[in-house]
């Protein structure tokens, strides 16, 4: 694909996208934007509060507090799934039958419906009828996710890990089989040991995909809700309730659309933030490698 | 580092299949069997529960309203995508560039940010409480992931396929219809799976957007959570079958599953 | 007739050029990479490229006809088939997409299968076939068009040497026969020689000359089109290596114009130039400094440096010559080409 | 460096009816050009991944300088490789990528640093390359990525043979001739024992003092180019090399006394075959001289390749009683004219082994 000319008709296949995208992003994004600078009592009762909700969310403590749980929960997450996607990634055999059999078995838990993960882990992990919580407490650790905040965060992290490792495991995976045999002969050839391998061949062609699956990640950890609110609901108290579950209990609960609005115009900022770091790492064009053309 | 990577595999592996077993055996007894006592083997196993689902309208309803939308949503997705991904992978255009990467902000927006103003928008026009409401808002995400995940295929479609149909003198439509979508089936394939899952799995906007009428199977699951004596059996085996579907359709769509959670990039 | 006018090969350049492409003959566009040849057959096509000109097919323009109305069909040099079609499939595109009729096409598919020595492979997939294979299916679907016009970019050039060799007298019968109107793109000079009826050289977007392929041999307007009709290209020296050779710069027998580049200089071609042993009064000599040698087995390149310029001397047969040997070198003067600085 | 054996080596995929390399015995010896030249398909990168270590022979066994390495991996075998396109790591300057097989092996080798320094600016002397040395091998072009990465190949002092596989395929044709040169120089002055494996005829016979023309899994020759080029062992390795191949005629020279037996043609021959460069061609329809080896027929096509003292040369292909014949020389006749083609030299066969060669003195 060397030249994309240039053909402005272009947009007529790009426009279906626009309408429905549009109709269900813009509006409503523009429809929290109104709000967040608004104080609305009733429907004909509205007048311009400019960016007080904004700096009301801001130092609302229960925001904070949610942000910064929040942002521990990603960190934690993304340090374990990380290095441990890439040693399964390794452990994997390139090729033969049993690759595609753990390839399937790998990707299971990614193919699970969000809130069954949340209900799987829920009853895994109950300290009465769970075979973790029962296991747990066999061993003599008082375990039980529902009343100690700590035992509950420990859950969560363990659930996510099991949830999501498979991807980064599979992403890195697709990045090690790029890696052409001719450069592990070489490196065999060199005498090159186990580690500089690793540091040497798999690591430079790892780079780019796992800058994908730190972002992904990044991403899809900061705005989860449905397996937190199945396993937790935010308990106990709200020691696990992050962002998305506070700004849900705003929006639909108290029905105080300035702060919700605004406190979402705020989240929406973060996620962009990511996007744009994602987009243009993945947009880059790297020179690929010229493998040779196979003659024959 | 391989073996010790190779003993990581193993342990992640016994680690991924314990919850699974466990969701397995809770299905497979009865609620008072489970509260009665504990056990790693389910001495006697029934098919209760399973039943109890097939018979309870609730829960069979709740299935069939799930599938209402998800399909509806699936294919609006696949529709309105496959031009787009077409025009993004061949052509440069004004804003191409812009327009992707606010495709992507979509996919990646929290549902939460945009609960209050789709509840108002579809009550506004008379939408809520239908399949068309959650399938719309659903496009939200799905809309653009199937942009991104067709677009990564078709770009390794080479565009001299094109031309040489040009030159063969074959109408675009033929040529889009019966030349190119036949070569990116297995992208279609993989990208109406991502549609399917992710619209599937959605909690959020599913539950505020419906109401009694179209009661999807995520809400009923979780409302019975909060409900005091919880029938966990029923709630394993209800778990059990919506694992079942995607377990199906991933060997078919295994060879390019990785490319589809990367969104095309890999 | 196809005619090009006024084609400006890539937008950077100021005049264009003009050329008549002789009908149901066979014409070489020969240059080097980067010259342009893709864009010309882009442009001829009518695909999507950034050269521009006045295209013109017995009479009616076709400036404004889409790819799909204009009679040209093309090979394009990396083998492009329909991946998702058979080998028979493939071919029938063209008169499926002209919805002939179903006899027609299913005769005329066995027809050009046959004649392209791809008779029992018509129901393999493109990617089940050698790189040989493949170029034929795409040279079969091409044919199976019967445009007037057949552009050939840089076809073989991804194929082993024998194939190569092979496939392109297999092009010449299969097209001699024919009155489309050929047009090959290609870098190797004897390709010139074996498919040319005409010949067009391209030099940086630029057209050098055109003519048969041994008047533009013989004839070079310039030292470009000189060294694109040889492989390896021109050997030049300075003349005032010719003193007391009884050679004057002007009496050359073939004159050929001046040449801007590299001003007062005088050209040998590397197959024009023999060892010494039989140097008679009508050819002058050189000292040749062996650097290195290149044999193929029916003919050897010697390197060497004479005076300041890098030579190569192609003669046929295999030499026992030792890099670091001194040799003299002659060649007739009637070979000799002379391009007088402007 | 190493001299190395092979021993009724052959090879067959797990799975594979037949083998597809045959058993092959050949001796390379220490310091030697050795060139394996064969189509696509022919076997020479599976003869090639046996002798890297990279598979392990059905039967048969590869002694290095007479110790049996057949099971031995590539490392263990102290060889090196440089493959079709350039095989660097991407994360390390062209100067630590020279010193990397040097480094890795310090252990069994006892360099110290400076020797590796020492023995790098050598190296990057050879290749002329020292102004690459601190760049990353992204800044550098495909040619001189593949020139770092012969250097990587030649680094080691004590390599034991170095195994090229078509090293020049990704490289752009116009320069080619120059990594050709640099390959070959290196090798004369460093006597480093090197396989070069190509389907490219120039390349094999430039590079290699012997050469191994394979085919089918098999090697048909082994011998000099000049020997490989003038007396072909097998029909098949005349119709390879030389472009356009061998032509062949069969023949019954039968018993009695006729032109071919006073050439010395012996009564079993089947097939006589001879290079374009060795026939004339000679107006008319009739055989001037009677004593020669020729046949009539017509001029079906005139390749024109240039011009020698003013006249065209090139291949004149002669459609006749013995089939389709290719002459290279003088371009006299023009399509259509009677012409004979007569027999300077040319060598007879039987079933397509060579037997003798012939020459008219």
């Amino acid at each position: 694909m060397i030249n994309k000319p240039y053909n402005n008709r272009a947009w007529l296949g790009v426009l279906p996208v626009l309408l429905i995208v549009a109709f269900s992003a813009v509006i409503p994004l523009m429809t929290v934007v109104n709000y967040s600078v608004q104080d609305i009592l009733d429907f004909n009762s509205r007048f311009y509060v400019g960016l007080d909700w904004y700096r009301e969310t801001l130092q609302d403590p229960r925001f904070i507090e949610a942000f910064g749980r929040q942002v521990l929960f990603s960190l934690s997450v993304l340090a374990i799934e990380i290095p441990l996607g890439i040693l399964v990634a390794r452990g994997l055999p390139k090729n033969g039958a049993w690759t595609s059999v753990l390839l399937i078995l790998l990707a299971i838990p990614l193919l699970i419906p969000w809130n069954v993960v949340g209900t799987i882990w829920q009853i895994y992990a109950r300290s009465d009828i769970g075979l973790l919580g029962v296991g747990l407490n066999e061993l003599g650790l008082a375990f039980n996710y529902t009343s100690n905040p700590t035992h509950a965060w420990l859950t969560l992290i363990a659930m996510d890990v099991w949830h999501w490792t498979s991807l980064v495991a599979l992403l890195a995976f697709a990045g090690l089989t790029s890696v052409p045999p001719a450069y592990y002969q070489a490196a065999e050839l060199d005498g090159a040991s186990k580690w500089q391998v690793f540091r040497y061949v798999e690591m430079p062609r790892l780079g780019g995909v796992l800058v994908i699956a730190v972002l992904l990640r990044l991403m899809d950890s900061f705005m989860i809700y449905t397996e937190p609110f199945v396993l937790t609901g935010g308990g106990p108290g709200n020691a696990t309730t992050f962002l998305s579950q506070y700004l849900a209990t705003m929006a639909v609960g108290q029905f105080d659309l300035g702060p919700a609005a605004a406190f979402s115009v705020i989240y929406f900022l973060f996620i962009l933030l990511f996007c744009w770091i994602f987009y243009n790492s993945v947009m880059v064009e790297d020179a690929e490698e010229p493998e040779g053309q196979r003659r024959d | 580092m391989t073996s010790v990577s190779r003993w990581v595999l193993v342990a992640y592996c016994i680690y991924l299949l314990l919850p699974l077993y466990w969701l397995m055996t809770m299905a497979l007894r009865s609620n008072s069997d489970i509260t009665g006592q504990f056990e790693v083997i389910p001495s006697n196993p029934t098919l209760a529960n399973f039943a109890e689902i097939f018979s309870n309208p609730v829960w069979y309803q709740a299935f069939g309203n799930s599938l209402n939308y998800v399909v509806l949503n699936t294919l609006i997705s696949i529709c309105v995508a496959l031009p787009a991904a077409y025009v993004f992978s061949r052509y440069r255009f004004l804003g191409d560039r812009q327009l992707f990467f606010w495709l992507l902000t979509n996919r990646m927006a929290p549902p939460a940010v945009f609960l209050l103003p789709f509840f108002q928008l579809y009550s506004s026009i008379g939408l809520f409480d239908t399949p068309l409401a959650v399938a719309l808002a659903h496009c939200l995400f799905t809309v653009p992931l199937s942009v991104w995940i067709l677009e990564g295929f078709m770009s390794g479609v080479p565009s001299e396929v094109d031309e040489m149909a040009k030159i063969d003198g074959h109408s675009f439509i033929y040529f889009f219809f019966r030349i190119f979508i036949p070569i990116n089936r297995g992208a279609i394939g993989v990208t109406l799976f991502f549609c399917f899952m992710f619209s599937w799995v959605e909690l959020l906007l599913a539950r505020t957007l419906t109401g009694s009428v179209t009661k999807p199977i995520v809400v009923v699951m979780t409302r019975t959570v909060s409900a005091s004596g919880l029938d966990w059996g029923v709630l394993a085996a209800a778990g059990a079958l919506t694992v079942v579907p995607g377990i199906v359709v991933v060997w078919f769509v295994r060879k390019h599953l990785v490319k589809g959670f990367a969104l095309g990039r890999v | 007739m196809l005619r090009i006018q006024n084609v400006l090969l890539n937008p950077g350049l100021n005049c264009g050029f003009d050329h008549d492409f002789l009908p149901g003959k066979m014409t070489v566009v020969l240059g080097r990479n980067q010259a342009g040849k893709t864009n010309l057959c882009r442009l001829i096509a009518g695909l999507s490229t950034q050269a521009s000109g006045d295209l013109s097919l017995h009479g009616q323009s076709m400036n404004n006809l889409n790819p799909q109305k204009r009679s040209v069909a093309v090979v394009f040099q990396a083998f492009v088939n329909y991946p998702n079609w058979s080998v028979a499939q493939n071919i029938a595109s063209p008169m499926v997409a002209a919805n002939a009729d179903k006899a027609y096409i299913q005769y005329r598919v066995a027809e050009l299968a046959g004649t392209l020595g791809l008779g029992d492979l018509l129901e393999r997939m493109p990617n089940e076939l050698s790189g040989g294979q493949q170029q034929r299916l795409a040279i079969a679907r091409a044919l199976a068009k019967e445009a007037q016009v057949l552009l050939l970019d840089e076809p073989l050039v991804n194929l082993d040497y024998k194939l190569r060799e092979a496939l392109a007298l297999e092009l010449r019968s299969l097209l001699e026969a024919s009155d489309t109107t050929v047009v090959y793109t290609t870098t190797d000079p004897k390709d010139a020689f074996t498919l040319g009826d005409d010949l067009l050289l391209l030099d940086q977007g630029k057209k050098l000359q055109s003519g048969a392929p041994l008047a533009v041999y013989q004839k070079p307007t310039g030292l470009a089109g000189a060294n694109l009709m040889s492989d390896p290209g021109i050997n030049t020296f300075p003349w005032t290596a010719l003193e007391g050779q009884g050679f004057s710069q002007r009496g050359a027998v073939n004159d050929s114009l001046a040449n801007e580049e590299k001003g007062d200089l005088g050209g040998v071609r590397p197959e024009h130039l023999f060892f010494a042993d039989r140097a008679g009064e009508d050819a002058v000599s050189f000292k040749l400094q062996v650097s290195a040698l290149e044999t193929s087995g029916d003919e050897t390149f010697v390197h060497g440096m004479v005076g300041q310029e890098l030579w190569v001397v192609r003669c046929p047969g295999m030499l026992n010559v030792q890099p670091g040997q001194e040799l003299t070198v002659a060649a007739a003067k009637r070979d000799i080409l002379s391009f007088g600085g402007v | 460096m190493a001299n190395i054996t092979l021993e009724e080596l052959s090879f067959t995929y797990p799975g594979a009816a037949q083998p597809t390399l045959l058993p092959i015995s050949v001796e390379i010896k220490d310091g030697e050009a050795f060139a394996l030249l064969g189509a696509s398909g022919a076997g020479k990168t599976t003869l090639l991944n046996l002798l890297s270590g990279l598979l392990v022979p059905t039967t048969g066994r590869i002694l290095f300088d007479g110790v049996d390495v057949s099971e031995q991996s590539g490392s263990q075998r102290n060889l090196a490789q440089v493959f079709q396109f350039p095989v660097l790591y991407e994360s390390l300057t062209v100067a630590d990528n020279l010193a990397f097989p040097l480094s890795a092996r310090k252990a069994d080798n006892g360099l110290s640093g400076s020797d590796i320094k020492a023995r790098v600016a050598k190296i990057a002397g050879e290749l002329d390359i020292e102004h690459l040395l601190k760049r990353k091998p992204k800044a550098l072009s495909l040619f001189q990525k593949q020139l770092v990465a012969i250097g990587r190949a030649l680094v080691r002092p004590d390599v034991s043979v170095v195994l090229l596989d078509e090293p020049l395929t990704a490289v752009e044709p116009r320069t080619k001739w120059q990594l050709r040169q640099s390959l070959k120089r290196l090798q004369q002055e460093l006597g480093v024992t090197m396989i070069y494996v190509t389907h490219d005829q120039t390349e094999a016979l430039t590079f290699a003092d012997r050469v191994g023309v394979m085919a089918d899994g098999n090697i048909l020759q082994t011998a000099s180019p000049q020997e490989v080029y003038e007396h072909p062992a097998q029909e098949f390795v005349g119709f390879f090399i030389g472009s356009p191949g061998m032509n062949f005629v069969d023949i019954t020279p039968g018993a009695g006394d006729n032109v071919y037996s006073h050439h010395g043609v012996a009564s079993t021959a089947q097939r006589l075959g001879f290079r374009p460069e060795w026939a004339k061609l000679v107006k008319g329809a009739v055989a001037p001289e009677l004593s020669k080896v020729s046949w009539s027929g017509t001029v079906t096509l005139n390749q024109v390749l240039g011009t020698q003292d003013g006249q065209p040369v090139g291949i004149t292909t002669v459609m006749g009683d013995a089939g389709e014949l290719k002459v290279r020389g003088p371009i006299t006749g023009a399509s259509g004219d009677k012409v004979v083609v007569v027999l300077d030299r040319f060598i007879s066969f039987s079933n397509e082994k060579y037997m003798a060669s012939h020459y008219n003195d």
